[in-house]
């Protein structure tokens, strides 16, 4: 056995690779454009991740771990390891990521079906699986920096497909540009980190910061910068700007990426890096974490695309990942991360089903003008489209924490960790508050995307009769993650589905101490959480039940309306709508800003400094040269020597005419002067 | 007779180097500068250069002088026969030219010119053959070079533009 | 006949002939003749002072070079002439002035 | 073998004398001797690279003839792990460039025959030893190129071609008080490796007008190399002769004349004064802080793409020079951070090898579409990426390599500038990792502009890149690429003469500040 999940793996970060290779350079020359070969290879992986994924409940090691490692450059003192470290976590991330793959490109074949670049697109899908897998995989950080920054370009070049849109465009831009923010917090992390303890890989890094090599502000300092660049990517409060944009992309690409995998990208960062996060740090990243869960959660009951409700969901989420770990329960974090991959990636799938038949709809009736995301103009598709909602439920319900369902045991875990954290730390009340609130605003703006989008009258009639269920290319994904929000996936192999005591998961997954001096140890903050637990599982429960309750009164019965209310929040209902008006300001404070800067600078550059002081330099040596010329001719040749001058001036006249040109005459003075000189020598 | 050969062809050499320079007729002048040129090759005799003298004969009477001849018949149409030309500023370039005489005559006549005796070799061209592939191997070489870009050089600008 | 002087002097009077009909002559060919003229008059110059300077044959050598340069010099002065009359229709230099101004 | 250095160099000077006997009317005879020509020199540049010995850090296959001993001036040539890259990349970037001026159809003799002996100049300034010798050449780069702008060049080549003269030649004048400055104080030698023994003793302690020497002869030197850099106030020559150039010559510049300054300061500044060194660094570092933020905010507001391409030069060579500045991390002073100073200074070569192969790329790529659109406006595309999917792949991918994406080369060599750097002037990297987030802008703005969006009516029949274009970008890419992947060739090479600089700078500087 030894090694042989190392050898897996490699396969399962390369052969995406290759059929990235192959289908940008023959991609188009093969038959179906080469989807099948891109299908084949993500269909191999998900194989060997099942494999591995049964291997790990086989062996049923909590400390199970292959590393391997080889040197990538090398200069003597200064040198680079990369290599792969293969543990639990890192098996179920890998299944995560090739499954919900896996499922986006079969869902693809359908809903991209006729696309004008439909093999560039499953090309650039085999290098997003690359380059995530290169994050899964990394046991050290510059390898996972390397994976990070690809990640982000294949993002943008998916969310910018459909490039010929101008916003496509500006939301892949902006999604690289705010990543590339979070990223550069991410290299100060890894530069202050290396300085002290002069390895890039996590075991020595470890080892570093429990040696004391490493601490203090410093050491707060480069996980706050590790974390930057988990909250770009993770689309944390500030940096959560290019999410609901990346929404351009096509919708299989928004189940992938923006939902379950490449987002999550940021919680798997901090989750490795927990141990070195200092208890400063991990404040902040628990703040970070709980404001962005509550804030998001927020911006989406106003929204009435169906894809922004999601990604403003997604946010919140992440939110509560972040959350998780910053109050020291991780693992609860992973947990919310793989059933948040589920149910999310389903949402996406679902809302992609509605937005392709709602497309093909409009289409039949010659509309191009009508959204074919807007919630307003659904409603009623339940019966037309009942796979699509019936997998959709399973998954609100899962997001909404409603016992039996995955995502309850996960967010509870989340919630009584907090809870617990607050109990120790009474100062920091807000952290479970956020949590709480977030959780309640969830359930209800889920409900309402569900009631608005499947139940009630038809807002528009006239399409109803067009819309019909999805293909089964789209609705195998739907049934399969739909399924699998169910909660008895994850407390096996007991039934409780209501408790994860015992499960394979945490089982397998179990939290370790911090390397940094001074924290809670492991075992403190599991016993915080399994003390909270029980309050933590009746409040969550409460506030669901009231989302979901005013859910249905608002958007079910009509009991309360909507527009009223909205009307009577004022400012407030605005302020939602418009998204807490982020991106106007970014651009009013921030983008313009530079660029005026950056025109101004160019003009200082080019306009003022090249062209006054370096050209000035030539205009001052060409003035002086006149000035000095002027002075020779004024004073010196006219005043001083005038006559002197006008003999010159004679003579130069009389020698004008000896000026012929003519090669004869030349020789003729030559051989005067010859002979003058000959005279004058004689004498 | 020497005496008198010597000084016929002193006689000749100057008179018809003068006929080069004056006449009018082009083709008139070219004649002068063959009896010029024997003249010359006539005093080399005098200086006991045989071979210069050969030389002389051959490259420049048989070859420099040919291409004179040559040069004009291109240059001038042969119908309407004109070979006739003008001189410019005669008057002060012959007293240009007669002031560089005299003066050169005097500084010849004022020198005190190095000289040692010498007695007639009985063949210069063993000695010029050795000097030139031992001593002058360079310069000969380099001469010959020249010739030959010289050659190139007047067949490429003489052909006509395609 | 055994003096050095009369050469010379002959060669002078060569010399400033060949001067002469440099400065003076409108017509290429001429003026080209009136540089043979100089360079036999050098010629002689460079036998003469070997003949009296003790038969060394170096002035041999350089009237042999001398020669040929003027060889050179021909060929390649009679071909540019010639190309001159095949644009201009004249011969005479200074008629032939179009790169003056 | 044994004058190889030598036939290096002169290799190009006989490819000009057989062009000088081609009839000037047989353009693509010409065209293909000049290929041969830099081909073959190419070709020996990759024996030399076999030949040598990478694990010895010092001068090799040294050269040396009496040339003008009343001045004690010698004719010396040797490699070593520093300029070797530089001499690949140089024999790789005229061959290329070759290509890419293949459409030149004005005065092409001379054009080849100017290209070639800049070839010539640029080698020579590489490999020769002796600081006289390297003048010549240095200033033998400085006419072709004059002529090559000021002939071949757009609209405004005069200008451009006399100003970027002037500039140069301002530098060449300071350079050469330097020169004689250090000549006159160090024994009467030229010869560098001499130099490098005699001159740290011979320097310290010697003041002149009530000056240290040092000082002195470090910033005329450093101003004459900074020039060329271009570091910050000496850098508005770059866009104007940059925008004028001909393609191949704008390559070329960016390519190599650019490293041709670093090259200097490290082989002469860092060799010859390691006292200045630790004086000068923290500017040094100020310096390639400026050029980044700088550079990187002028490209943001261009609207010419050639101009953006060459702004970005400024802000990729600030990265170098924060690099450079790394190397007294390996002090006493700093702790004998021994890694911290490879890194930066093994950062800042490869940089160095990065940016002339990454710029050489987008300058070519700029190139193409300015034959075929006319103009060079970014505004004035959009949507050329319907019309021309490979050129638009491409140059997304060198656009990619320039913004330092990781599986690029750049990435590599920029994340190693800012990582030996960080633990001296840690203030200073902060804020220059600000600049790849600049360099990012800048380049998916301009990206966007032109490829994204509706495709221009104008340009719907633009025709795609052709297998000449493609010739002459593809190695370049690469060569990007694999020293992306794996850069251990690369970096072995150069790393013992890095430890060579390294160690002769630090063991040699006696105080940490002046």
């Amino acid at each position: 056995m030894d090694n042989i999940f190392i050898n897996y793996s490699l396969f399962i970060l390369f052969l995406p690779l290759a059929a990235f290779v192959i289908q940008i350079f023959f991609g188009k020359k093969l038959p179906r454009q080469g989807d099948w070969v891109s299908i084949g290879a993500i269909s191999i992986t998900l194989i060997l991740a099942i494999a591995m994924f049964v291997g790990m409940l086989l062996d049923y090691n909590p400390d199970f771990r292959q590393e391997a490692s080889f040197t990538w450059l090398d200069m003597g003192a200064f040198s680079i390891q990369l290599g792969f470290l293969v543990d639990n976590i890192t098996i179920i991330m890998l299944l995560v990521v090739a499954l919900i793959s896996t499922c986006t490109h079969v869902f693809s074949l359908k809903y991209l079906k006729g696309d004008i670049r439909y093999s560039r697109y499953f090309a650039y899908l085999g290098l997003f699986t690359f380059s995530m897998n290169g994050i899964v995989l990394a046991n050290n950080l510059i390898s996972m920096y390397m994976s990070w920054e690809l990640v982000g370009v294949s993002s943008y070049l998916l969310i910018g497909h459909w490039f010929e849109k101008e916003s496509a465009a500006n939301a892949a831009k902006k999604a690289f540009l705010t990543n590339r923010v979070g990223d550069i917090g991410f290299f100060i992390g890894i530069m202050l980190i290396y300085t002290a303890i002069g390895s890039f890989t996590f075991t020595d890094i470890f080892e570093g910061v429990a040696g004391g090599v490493l601490v203090g502000t410093t050491l707060t300092l480069a996980g706050v910068g590790l974390f930057l660049g988990a909250m770009g990517k993770s689309s944390q409060f500030p940096l959560h700007i290019w999410l609901p944009d990346a929404m351009e992309g096509p919708t299989p690409v928004s189940a992938l990426m923006h939902a379950a995998t490449m987002v999550a990208a940021g919680v798997y960062l901090t989750i490795r890096i927990f141990p070195i996060l200092s208890p400063d740090a991990l404040l902040v990243v628990a703040y970070v974490g709980g404001f962005t869960a509550l804030f998001a959660a927020t911006i989406a009951i106003t929204q009435n695309d169906i894809k922004k409700v999601l990604a403003y969901s997604t946010v919140s989420q992440l939110g509560y990942m972040i959350l998780a770990v910053g109050t020291g329960v991780y693992t609860a974090a992973f947990f919310h991360l793989l059933t948040h991959a589920m149910f999310k990636a389903n949402l996406f799938y679902g809302s992609g089903s509605v937005i392709h038949s709602m497309h093909h709809a409009l289409h039949e009736k010659n509309d191009h003008e009508t959204d074919a995301q807007d919630m307003r103009n659904m409603g009623g598709f339940r019966e037309k489209m009942p796979i699509t909602y019936w997998s959709m439920l399973a998954s609100t319900l899962a997001i909404a924490g409603v016992p039996l369902f995955s995502g309850f045991l996960s967010k509870d875990a989340i919630l009584a960790g907090s809870l617990s954290f607050a109990q120790h730390h009474p100062e920091h009340f807000l952290l479970p508050v956020f949590g709480f609130g977030a959780a309640a605003i969830t359930a209800f703006y889920m409900f309402r995307m569900m009631f608005m989008t499947f139940h009630g009258k038809p807002k528009m009639p006239e399409l109803i009769d067009d819309i019909h269920e999805s293909p089964k290319e789209m609705a195998g994904p739907l049934v399969l993650l739909g399924t699998l929000s169910v909660a008895i996936w994850y407390t096996l192999p007991h039934l409780n589905p209501i408790s994860t005591d015992g499960s394979w998961f945490t089982t397998l997954v179990h939290p370790v101490t911090a390397v940094v001096p001074g924290s809670f140890t492991a075992h403190a903050i599991e016993e915080g959480a399994h003390h909270a637990h029980n309050l933590a599982m009746g409040i969550s429960i409460g506030v669901a039940a009231l989302g979901i309750g005013l859910a249905v009164l608002m958007y079910l019965k009509n009991i309360i309306s909507p527009e009223t209310w909205g009307k009577r929040a004022g400012f407030m209902y605005d302020w939602s709508l418009n998204k807490y008006y982020f991106d106007e300001n970014y651009d009013k404070y921030l983008y313009q800003p530079t660029l005026r800067l950056a025109k101004k600078i160019a003009w200082i550059d080019w306009e003022l400094y090249d062209k006054y002081f370096i050209n000035g330099f030539g205009h001052v040596t060409n003035w002086a040269s006149r000035v000095s010329g002027k002075f020779d001719y004024n004073i010196i040749d006219q005043f001083l020597v005038d006559g002197v001058g006008r003999i010159a001036d004679n003579f130069g006249f009389m020698l004008k005419k000896i000026q012929t040109g003519k090669l004869q005459n030349y020789l003729l003075y030559v051989t005067a002067g010859v002979i003058i000189l000959m005279i004058i020598q004689s004498y | 007779m020497t005496e008198f050969t010597f000084w016929f062809i002193i006689t000749l050499t100057i008179l018809s180097a003068g006929m080069v320079v004056l006449s009018n007729q082009l083709i008139y002048s070219a004649m002068a500068l063959l009896s010029t040129l024997f003249g010359v090759a006539g005093i080399y005799v005098f200086l006991w250069a045989d071979f210069i003298a050969g030389v002389q004969v051959l490259v420049y009477i048989g070859g420099i002088l040919i291409l004179i001849i040559f040069g004009i018949m291109l240059t001038n149409r042969i119908s309407s026969v004109r070979l006739s030309q003008t001189n410019v500023q005669q008057g002060v370039g012959g007293a240009v030219a007669i002031w560089l005489c005299i003066l050169m005559s005097l500084v010849i006549s004022k020198t005190p010119w190095f000289q040692a005796d010498a007695s007639e070799p009985v063949g210069t061209v063993a000695e010029v053959g050795t000097l030139l592939l031992t001593k002058y191997l360079l310069p000969f070489e380099a001469i010959s070079l020249l010739l030959l870009g010289a050659l190139i050089g007047a067949a490429v600008l003489s052909r006509k533009e395609n | 006949m055994n003096d050095l002087n009369t050469y010379l002097l002959v060669a002078a009077i060569l010399f400033s002939f060949g001067v002469f009909g440099v400065m003076t002559r409108r017509n290429g060919i001429a003026v080209l003749m009136g540089v043979e003229l100089i360079l036999n008059a050098a010629n002689i110059n460079f036998v003469a002072f070997s003949r009296f300077g003790g038969m060394n044959f170096d002035g041999h050598i350089f009237a042999l070079l001398v020669i040929v340069l003027a060889a050179a010099e021909a060929a390649v002065a009679l071909a540019i002439i010639i190309n001159i009359y095949n644009n201009m229709n004249t011969i005479n230099i200074d008629e032939a002035s179009s790169m003056k101004e | 073998m044994e004058n190889i250095l030598s036939w290096l160099i002169w290799m190009p000077v006989i490819g000009i004398g057989i062009i000088a006997f081609i009839p000037r009317d047989k353009n693509d005879l010409i065209k293909i001797i000049a290929a041969v020509t830099t081909g073959l020199q190419f070709l020996l540049t990759l024996v030399l690279w076999q030949n040598y010995d990478a694990g010895n850090g010092g001068m090799q296959f040294m050269e040396r003839a009496t040339w003008i001993p009343s001045f004690n001036i010698t004719y010396i040539l040797g490699v070593d792990g520093l300029s070797l890259p530089m001499v690949i990349l140089t024999a790789l970037l005229c061959f290329i460039g070759i290509f890419v001026s293949w459409n030149i159809n004005k005065a092409v003799k001379g054009y080849f025959a100017l290209f070639l002996l800049l070839d010539t100049g640029i080698i020579g300034v590489f490999l020769s030893m002796d600081f006289f010798l390297f003048y010549i050449f240095w200033e033998v780069m400085l006419l072709p190129m004059y002529f090559l702008i000021g002939m071949w060049g757009g609209p405004q080549r005069e200008y451009a071609a006399i100003k970027f003269f002037l500039y140069t030649l301002f530098g060449s004048v300071l350079m050469l008080i330097g020169i004689l400055g250090l000549y006159f104080s160090c024994g009467n030698t030229f010869d560098i490796q001499v130099l490098m023994e005699v001159a740290p003793d011979a320097l310290r302690g010697l003041t002149w007008w009530g000056m240290s020497a040092i000082k002195v002869i470090w910033v005329l030197l450093f101003v004459g190399f900074a020039i060329k850099v271009p570091v910050f106030p000496f850098h508005t020559w770059l866009p104007l002769a940059h925008v004028e150039a001909p393609t191949a010559i704008s390559v070329l510049l960016a390519g190599i004349l650019l490293k041709l300054g670093v090259y200097g300061i490290l082989r002469i500044n860092y060799g010859l004064m390691p006292d200045g060194v630790y004086w000068f660094s923290g500017a040094l570092a100020a310096l390639g802080l400026i050029n980044v933020i700088w550079g990187g905010l002028c490209a943001l507001a261009q609207t010419d793409l050639k101009k953006l391409v060459a702004y970005s030069s400024v802000n990729h060579m600030g990265y170098t020079l924060i690099g450079m500045a790394a190397i007294i991390a390996a002090g006493e002073a700093n702790g004998l951070n021994l890694k911290a100073a490879q890194a930066g200074l093994g950062g800042a070569v490869f940089q160095m090898f990065n940016h002339g192969t990454i710029s050489a790329m987008l300058f070519i790529l700029v190139g193409v579409i300015y034959d075929r659109a006319h103009h060079r406006d970014i505004e004035g595309f959009g949507g050329l990426a319907a019309q021309m999917p490979i050129y638009t792949g491409i140059t997304a991918v060198a656009f990619f390599a320039g913004l330092g994406l990781p599986g690029f080369s750049g990435f590599i060599s920029e994340a190693m500038c800012f990582i030996g750097a960080f633990p001296v002037y840690k203030g200073i990297v902060i804020a220059s990792t600000l600049g790849i987030l600049l360099n990012a802008a800048y380049f998916l703005w301009a990206f966007q502009r032109i490829f994204f969006g509706e495709l221009n009516e104008k340009y719907k029949d633009l025709p795609e890149i052709n297998r000449l274009e493609l010739f002459t970008v593809v190695p370049l890419l690469l060569i990007t690429l694999f020293f992306g992947i794996y850069p251990a060739p690369f970096l072995n090479l150069i790393s013992s003469t890095m430890d060579v600089i390294i160690n002769h700078v630090v063991s040699l500087a006696t105080f940490a500040s002046m």
